[in-house]
């Protein structure tokens, strides 16, 4: 199977090669502000497993109505600090969470702050596609009848939540269907859906693509463009385009091994409009892996 | 190409194809040699098995009838003498057993798996404890359910349900690592995905682990049943040797016997009639154990696939 | 037919059986029997419950196995109505009994021979004199050939089978010849509760010897041989119905017995059933391969029942 | 911040409602049914506690009467010997060994030899029909193997014994013999050595497997080589385990390996297996309170201590191969 | 931590991104035959799982003492026919294989052949470092000791291995102690070592690096660049740097939904010389992959 399909693209020609390239970001010029309206907000965070330091001292504001991507090469931490924002940490038993992560100047982790709370209001969305083994309508609506909210019609409610998850039109006639009868992108877009039937304020996705061909990766990024504009959403990712394409901001971390253990901990090199980080980053370690050096 | 390329190509080719193919390789036969011997392995036990079951049936046949199955145990009459109150005591078992020991042995295992701490030492001591217990000796927990069911703290007595109870003891760590199994094996990105969306631990559990674990749990509870339907070594201590010749009619009321207890007394009988009558009854036990076993794999089988 | 919730006891109340029989006869007999206790008598009483429900199908017998002693323990404990044994009640059981308030009353229900057997192959012996069978089972024996018991015997390998020392065979077997229960060598095969065993093993031996009840060797057919035993009056007597019944197959000729206890003797099932077994001695004891009573034995038996129920 | 409410809604926020991280209810119900699932983990606590008390009450009896030095010899085991007693339990703990070595002999090649081929060898499918009859194997009633040994065996045995070996193995054996129910509880045991080392074969990483398949080794060589060692504590667990149900096993030696406390480790000796004098006497005609009736307890509890030590090292070794692989 | 190196590279500006960017490719002047002379070769190699079609018609060439890369998204089959090559594939009872694969013209599935003997001599390193639990001398040792190569010293030629491995000066005086006591990229040149200690022809490698940090990374591409004066070796690797730095030529994957039952079907979309991969592709596909606008 040969191409036959002019080319679209003018390319740089081989010789140009020499020069260190990068992904190309959406929105270079877009006004958003200098420093984020923080709904969200590390300060210090300093993530443990067991004795292992794996994150260190992370400060990160994120912004409203915003997209944040978290890049980094592999192990570097950045499903760790995402975990840590709606404490889903909780649930690995040897994970210790030091400093602060502020939620509406909440701390999160504070005494009297409940864990179940605080993911009612942070969703998460799965590097692979979770959808429970129920009916896709059971699915978007498994959390609002969990978490007791009032619904007018369940009917409707699920129906919107689809349609937010630009769903709606492929599974509107076979609702009562596993969620397992749908293709990878279609099924992690119903986890979107389902994440965002419980009226969510912020959406954390960990690596929400990695697993899907180019046109569902195409339509979630799509998504997520729209989603920006009722929701926050902080996305990990692997692929630096895709933080290119979609992000508003973009923290690059990497991971520094222990001279005398080799561990590696994770931490934050730069963190910045995602044109500055992908046009000019000001760390040495930011532009080696934008360019393509390691990773 | 050059000619020194093409020489060199094809040389390299003509040792390759020497290499390469069958034969040049020496030592193969050890390779088949050992696989025979492991297949004779395999074959050593399930021959044994196939051995059981013929000597049985060979030598049970002429009592491996209705009457086998309809008839109460005999003295008198031992050419139609057969073995119902067994069946129906081992019945009883059976419910009073799954009764008592599913709710508890499932309750430990989602304790285990979802609710403890395994950096405590007293969760880490349980876990000990249950894995240990499930290797202690049926006799000891004969020795245990004589001490305090029957008499003692308890003191039921001979009744059905101290033996139940004997044998839930018995196959508790059975039916707790089988169900802690199943548990385990409920995929993480499930449970993730429940409390992401902030829902409780229970619920969680409720909705989502539970039941995709019932499968595996209901699997490892049949293999447990399957053991204990088996066990004689405990019955013999809290007070199934009996012969009765009515079914058992209630778990706290008057005696009982069971399958295999009817089968070791015939078999420790020297009338060749009883003999016989217990090489009928193991084809019987035999019989109700494959089938456990095989609706076991047959709900493994149907619902690994779908998961 | 449920008496009761008691299941130690039984039904204490005949009516409640009457309800549920549902039958006209107000005079037929219901309830829960529990017997346990020797394994040899098990067999006996097995039989007599058979014959014995065949004609009060509302009464339901159970016969439990535990031996003489376990039995004991039980009846005892007010576990069982009735007790089996094949020897006489112990000084221990007596006081434990009494403890418990357990009073009872023994019943011989048929007669039993331990027959010594050897290999049908055996030649050499006919007649044995107990000094003979002491030299090779007392305790510290070293008797290992047949020579070494007489010299007369010839220099064959010998191989003991016994009972296990947990049944009441044994008990009496070295009471009776080593005179001291318990008393028996270190080298003979110990073959538990299954008497039969000791068959097989006598019968694919040539020097083996063996005690076992008579009965399994009525049941063992030619695959062993009894032999004679020279009695307390010098004679050689073969083991047989008659002549243990006549008391002449001494010292290896017993009784076997039944326990009833008191309180169950007034449930009219019990004492029924009690009275029947004695009664039926001999079809029982024909069924299970023992020796039935003299009438003088059953006679007695029923003064003693009849005594302890205070003649009713 | 000591509150878990915030009023103020952010600046920009279009979220009018006050945000509230409080638990919006105690959750009392889940609290109790978390208590009830630890008491259900706990009892199995109490299951233990429950063996010891009624062991080691009655074994302290015991050992108030007889000596520790008494029972802990090589005198003569005659319990029942009102006149001359002896308690000493090493014979029992030989016959017990006695059984349990012809056992092995049987169980540790075959078990590991099945285990083998089906982590190395069988196909997935043959896997998936192989693996469960051997779960069914093991939970072949220890009766029925009793039968078979007593009505099978040995009758076999007895009629093709090795006549020609010298001195005491030439002897055929008896009725009850070691050799009779050590050779059928090491089939019984087979399942419990294959499906154990089985598991602890397949946890090898595949990638061990795939690394030396491409170096050019032969399927032997990558069993006996690879997988088997990286096994090792996994496989070695296996062995303990059986031999801890081999001393367990009570209705097939019952049935078929005798009652003569012999000091022999000869197959065809008959012996007295610890469990054998258990179920034995505590059925038999031994009367309450007696010390012959303690003497039961004072040998489940040397039964107990001995399977627990070996269960404790079987557990010990399957964790340390856990924690390698996983 | 901030940067405070001095920016070494020139970096386009932000307003260039816009412009599709590609790796830089290592030399793209070198004089390469325009075809492989092929030591190996695959013809219309189609791979199934069961009755899942894996890869679909596949035609490669690959050059003696070349480096080739096999690239593509996650899932498109590079690892699949990678195993094809030294019938790694035989191990999984579902895959069957069809097409001829040569090795020095001989099929390599031809009905006499010897898959042991095959992989002797093509040898394998894989994504994960897989040293045996065994001491680093047995690990190297390993492999001429089953297929009873001689060898005059054991100890001589496991330095050799070792030193082409580029690891011998870091554990020449820890022979003795566990595969397991190495970091993970002197676990993974540790099983390049033992590939090389049964002298294959032809090393493959499926994502050597993708579990492995800068450093290690660099090291074992170095140690590529070296080996590739005496063997030939493939490599799939996720990182179109990395093939860009290392490979001659490039082999670019993907995979093709099927229509009916959606499943992916992997396929070989261009396969030329790395300069002209990275520099002017003749496909759209492959130019879309290596600009990042999916995978
Ligand atoms: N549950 C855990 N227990 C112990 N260590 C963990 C756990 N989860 C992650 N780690 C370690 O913490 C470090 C950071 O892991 P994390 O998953 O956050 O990295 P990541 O940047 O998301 O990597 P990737 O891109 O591979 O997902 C890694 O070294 C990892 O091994
Ligand atoms: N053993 C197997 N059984 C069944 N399907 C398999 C097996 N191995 C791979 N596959 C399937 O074959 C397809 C190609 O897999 P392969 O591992 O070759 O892809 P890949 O290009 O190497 O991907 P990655 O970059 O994720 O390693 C995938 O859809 C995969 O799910
Ligand atoms: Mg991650
Ligand atoms: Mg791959
Ligand atoms: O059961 P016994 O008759 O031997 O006590």
């Amino acid at each position: 199977m040969t191409s036959n399909t002019p080319k679209e693209h003018p390319v740089s020609n081989a010789t140009a090669t020499a020069e260190t390239k990068r992904p190309t970001v959406r929105n270079p010029g877009e006004d958003l502000p200098n420093q984020p309206l923080p709904v969200m907000e590390t300060r210090a965070l300093n993530v443990f497993y067991g004795d292992f330091h794996a994150v260190h001292d992370v400060d990160l504001k994120f912004g409203r109505h915003e997209i944040t991507a978290l890049i980094g090469p592999s192990g570097c931490g950045k499903s760790t600090v995402l975990r840590c924002l709606n404490r889903m940490n909780d649930l690995v038993p040897s994970a210790r969470v030091e400093g602060t992560v502020l939620y509406h100047d909440i701390d999160v982790y504070g005494p009297k702050v409940d864990p179940i709370e605080v993911r009612r209001h942070i969703g998460m969305v799965f590097q692979k596609a979770n959808p429970f083994p129920k009916s896709i309508y059971d699915n978007v609506a498994y959390g609002p009848r969990v978490i007791g909210m009032k619904v007018d019609s369940m009917d409707d409610h699920v129906e919107q939540c689809l349609r937010s998850a630009a769903l709606w039109d492929e599974v509107k006639d076979k609702l009562k269907e596993s969620g397992y009868s749908l293709s990878g992108g279609q099924q992690q877009r119903l986890c979107i859906a389902r994440a965002i039937a419980t009226k969510p304020d912020i959406i954390l996705m960990d690596e929400p693509c990695s697993a899907l061909d180019p046109i569902a990766t195409s339509a979630i990024e799509d998504l997520m463009l729209n989603l920006r504009e009722e929701y926050t959403i902080i996305i990990v990712t692997h692929n630096m385009q895709q933080a290119a394409r979609v992000s508003d901001r973009t923290a690059f971390f990497t991971a520094r091994p222990d001279e005398t253990t080799g561990n590696r901990t994770g931490l934050l090199v730069e963190f910045d409009k995602t044109s500055k980080i992908f046009g000019t980053p000001s760390d040495k370690r930011t532009e080696d892996y934008i360019s393509g050096r390691f990773g | 190409m050059n000619s020194v390329t093409r020489t060199a190509t094809a040389s390299a080719r003509r040792t390759t194809q020497l290499n390469l193919e069958n034969g040049a390789r020496r030592g193969k036969w050890k390779g088949e040699v050992f696989r025979a011997l492991l297949i004779l392995c395999l074959v050593v036990a399930f021959v044994t098995l196939v051995a059981v079951i013929i000597q049985a049936a060979v030598k049970g046949w002429p009592r491996l009838d209705w009457n086998l199955i309809r008839q109460m145990p005999s003295t008198l009459d031992r050419e139609s003498s057969g073995m119902q109150s067994a069946l129906f005591g081992t019945i009883y078992l059976m419910i009073g057993l799954v009764l008592t020991v599913v709710p508890i042995g499932v309750s430990a295992a989602i304790y285990m798996e979802e609710f403890a701490d395994q950096s405590k030492w007293w969760v880490r001591f349980i876990d000990l404890n249950i894995q240990n217990l499930a290797a202690v000796p049926s006799i000891v927990f004969g020795i245990l359910g004589l001490a305090l069911i029957v008499r003692g703290p308890l003191s039921l007595g001979t009744v059905v349900y101290a033996g139940s109870l004997t044998l839930a003891m018995l196959v508790l760590p059975t039916i707790i690592l089988a169900s802690r199994e199943a548990i385990r094996s409920v995929p993480v990105t499930l449970r993730n995905g429940s409390l992401g969306l902030g829902a409780t631990k229970w619920q969680t559990i409720w909705h989502q682990v539970l039941p995709s674990a019932v499968p595996g749990m209901v699997t490892g509870t049949i293999l447990a049943l399957s053991r204990a339907i088996g066990e004689t070594a405990p019955l013999l201590l809290v007070g199934a040797t009996v012969f009765v010749t009515y079914n058992p009619d209630g778990f706290f009321d008057g005696a009982y016997t069971a399958l295999p207890v009817q089968i070791y007394q015939w078999a420790s009988r020297p009338q060749e009639e009883f003999r016989i009558l217990a090489s009928a009854g193991v084809i019987v036990l035999l019989a109700v154990l494959l089938a456990m076993n095989s609706i076991a794999i047959w709900i493994r089988n149907k619902f690994t696939r779908d998961l | 037919a449920c008496g009761s919730d008691d299941g130690d006891t039984g039904t204490e109340d005949p009516p409640a059986a009457a309800e549920e029989g549902g039958e006209s006869e107000g005079d037929e007999l219901s309830g829960d029997i529990a017997v346990d206790g020797s394994s040899t008598v098990t067999p006996l009483t097995e039989a007599a419950a058979e014959l014995f429900m065949n004609e009060n199908p509302d009464v339901r017998i159970a016969v439990g196995t535990s031996g003489t002693g376990g039995g004991f323990d039980k009846f005892c404990n007010g576990e069982t109505d009735v007790s089996m044994a094949s020897r006489e009640v112990k000084q221990e059981e007596i006081d434990l009994c009494a403890a418990n308030g357990v009073e009872f009353e023994e019943l011989g229900v048929a007669n039993d021979g331990l027959a010594i057997v050897v290999n049908p192959a055996n030649d050499w012996v006919t007649c044995m004199t107990v000094e003979e069978i002491n030299a090779a089972w007392k305790d510290g024996s070293t008797a290992t050939t047949w020579a070494d018991i007489n010299p007369d015997y010839p220099d064959e390998a010998l191989e003991l089978y016994g009972p296990g020392t947990d049944s009441g065979t044994f008990d009496y077997f070295t009471e009776a010849i080593n005179g001291e229960e318990g008393n028996i060598t270190q080298n003979y095969n110990d073959i538990g509760e299954d008497d039969n065993a000791a068959v097989i093993g006598v019968s694919g031996s040539t020097g083996a010897m063996a005690f076992i009840p008579l009965s399994y060797v009525t049941a063992a057919g030619d695959q062993v041989k009894a032999i004679e035993v020279e009695n307390e009056a010098g004679e050689c007597v073969a083991p047989s119905e008659e002549t243990v019944q006549a008391g002449d197959y001494n010292p290896l000729g017993r009784q076997l017995f039944i326990y009833p206890s008191a309180e169950a003797l007034e449930k009219p099932e019990v004492l029924a059933f009690v009275e029947f077994h004695v009664e039926n001695s001999g079809p029982a004891a024909e069924a299970a391969g023992f020796i039935g009573l003299t009438e003088e034995q059953t006679q007695e038996a029923l003064d003693k029942v009849a005594s302890l129920t205070g003649g009713r | 911040m000591s509150s878990a409410t915030h009023t103020q809604s952010p600046p920009g926020g279009d979220r009018q409602e006050p945000v509230s991280l409080s638990a919006s209810s105690r959750r009392y119900g889940e609290k109790a049914i978390v208590g009830w699932l630890f008491l259900c983990a706990a009892f199995s606590v109490l299951v233990t506690a429950g063996i010891v008390v009624s062991l080691l009450t009655p074994t302290i009896e015991f050992f108030n009467r007889v000596s520790p030095a008494n029972f802990f010899s090589t005198e003569a085991w005659a319990p029942f010997n009102a006149g001359n007693p002896g308690y000493g339990v090493y014979r029992l703990v030989v016959g017990t060994l006695n059984v349990t070595l012809w056992a092995l002999v049987i169980a540790i090649p075959a078990g590991l030899g099945a285990a083998i081929y089906l982590s190395e060898y069988a196909s997935r499918r043959a896997r998936k029909v192989l693996k469960p009859i051997l779960e069914v194997l093991e939970g072949v009633p220890t009766v029925a193997y009793g039968v078979f040994a007593l009505t099978f065996v040995t009758p076999l045995l007895r009629d093709y014994w090795p006549t020609f070996l010298p001195g005491q193995l030439g002897e055929p054996p008896g009725v009850f013999s070691a050799a009779s129910a050590g050779i059928v509880m090491g089939v019984m045991i087979i399942p419990t050595v294959a499906s154990i080392s089985q598991d602890a074969m397949s946890a090898v990483p595949s990638g061990l497997r795939q690394a030396a398949y491409g170096l050019g080794s032969t399927r032997m060589q990558v069993a006996t080589k690879v997988v088997v060692p990286a096994a090792l504590s996994g496989i070695v667990a296996s062995f303990i385990l059986g031999v801890s149900r081999a001393i367990g096993e009570t209705m097939i030696v019952l049935l078929a390996a005798g009652a003569a406390a012999s000091l022999s480790l000869w197959p065809n000796d008959s012996v007295l297996t610890m469990t054998t004098f258990i179920a034995r006497t505590s059925t038999g005609d031994i009367g309450h309170g007696t010390t012959t009736y303690y003497t039961i307890f004072a040998v489940g509890a040397l039964l107990f201590a001995m399977t627990f030590i070996m269960n404790m090292i079987s557990i010990a070794l399957v964790r340390r191969f856990r924690e390698t692989y996983e």
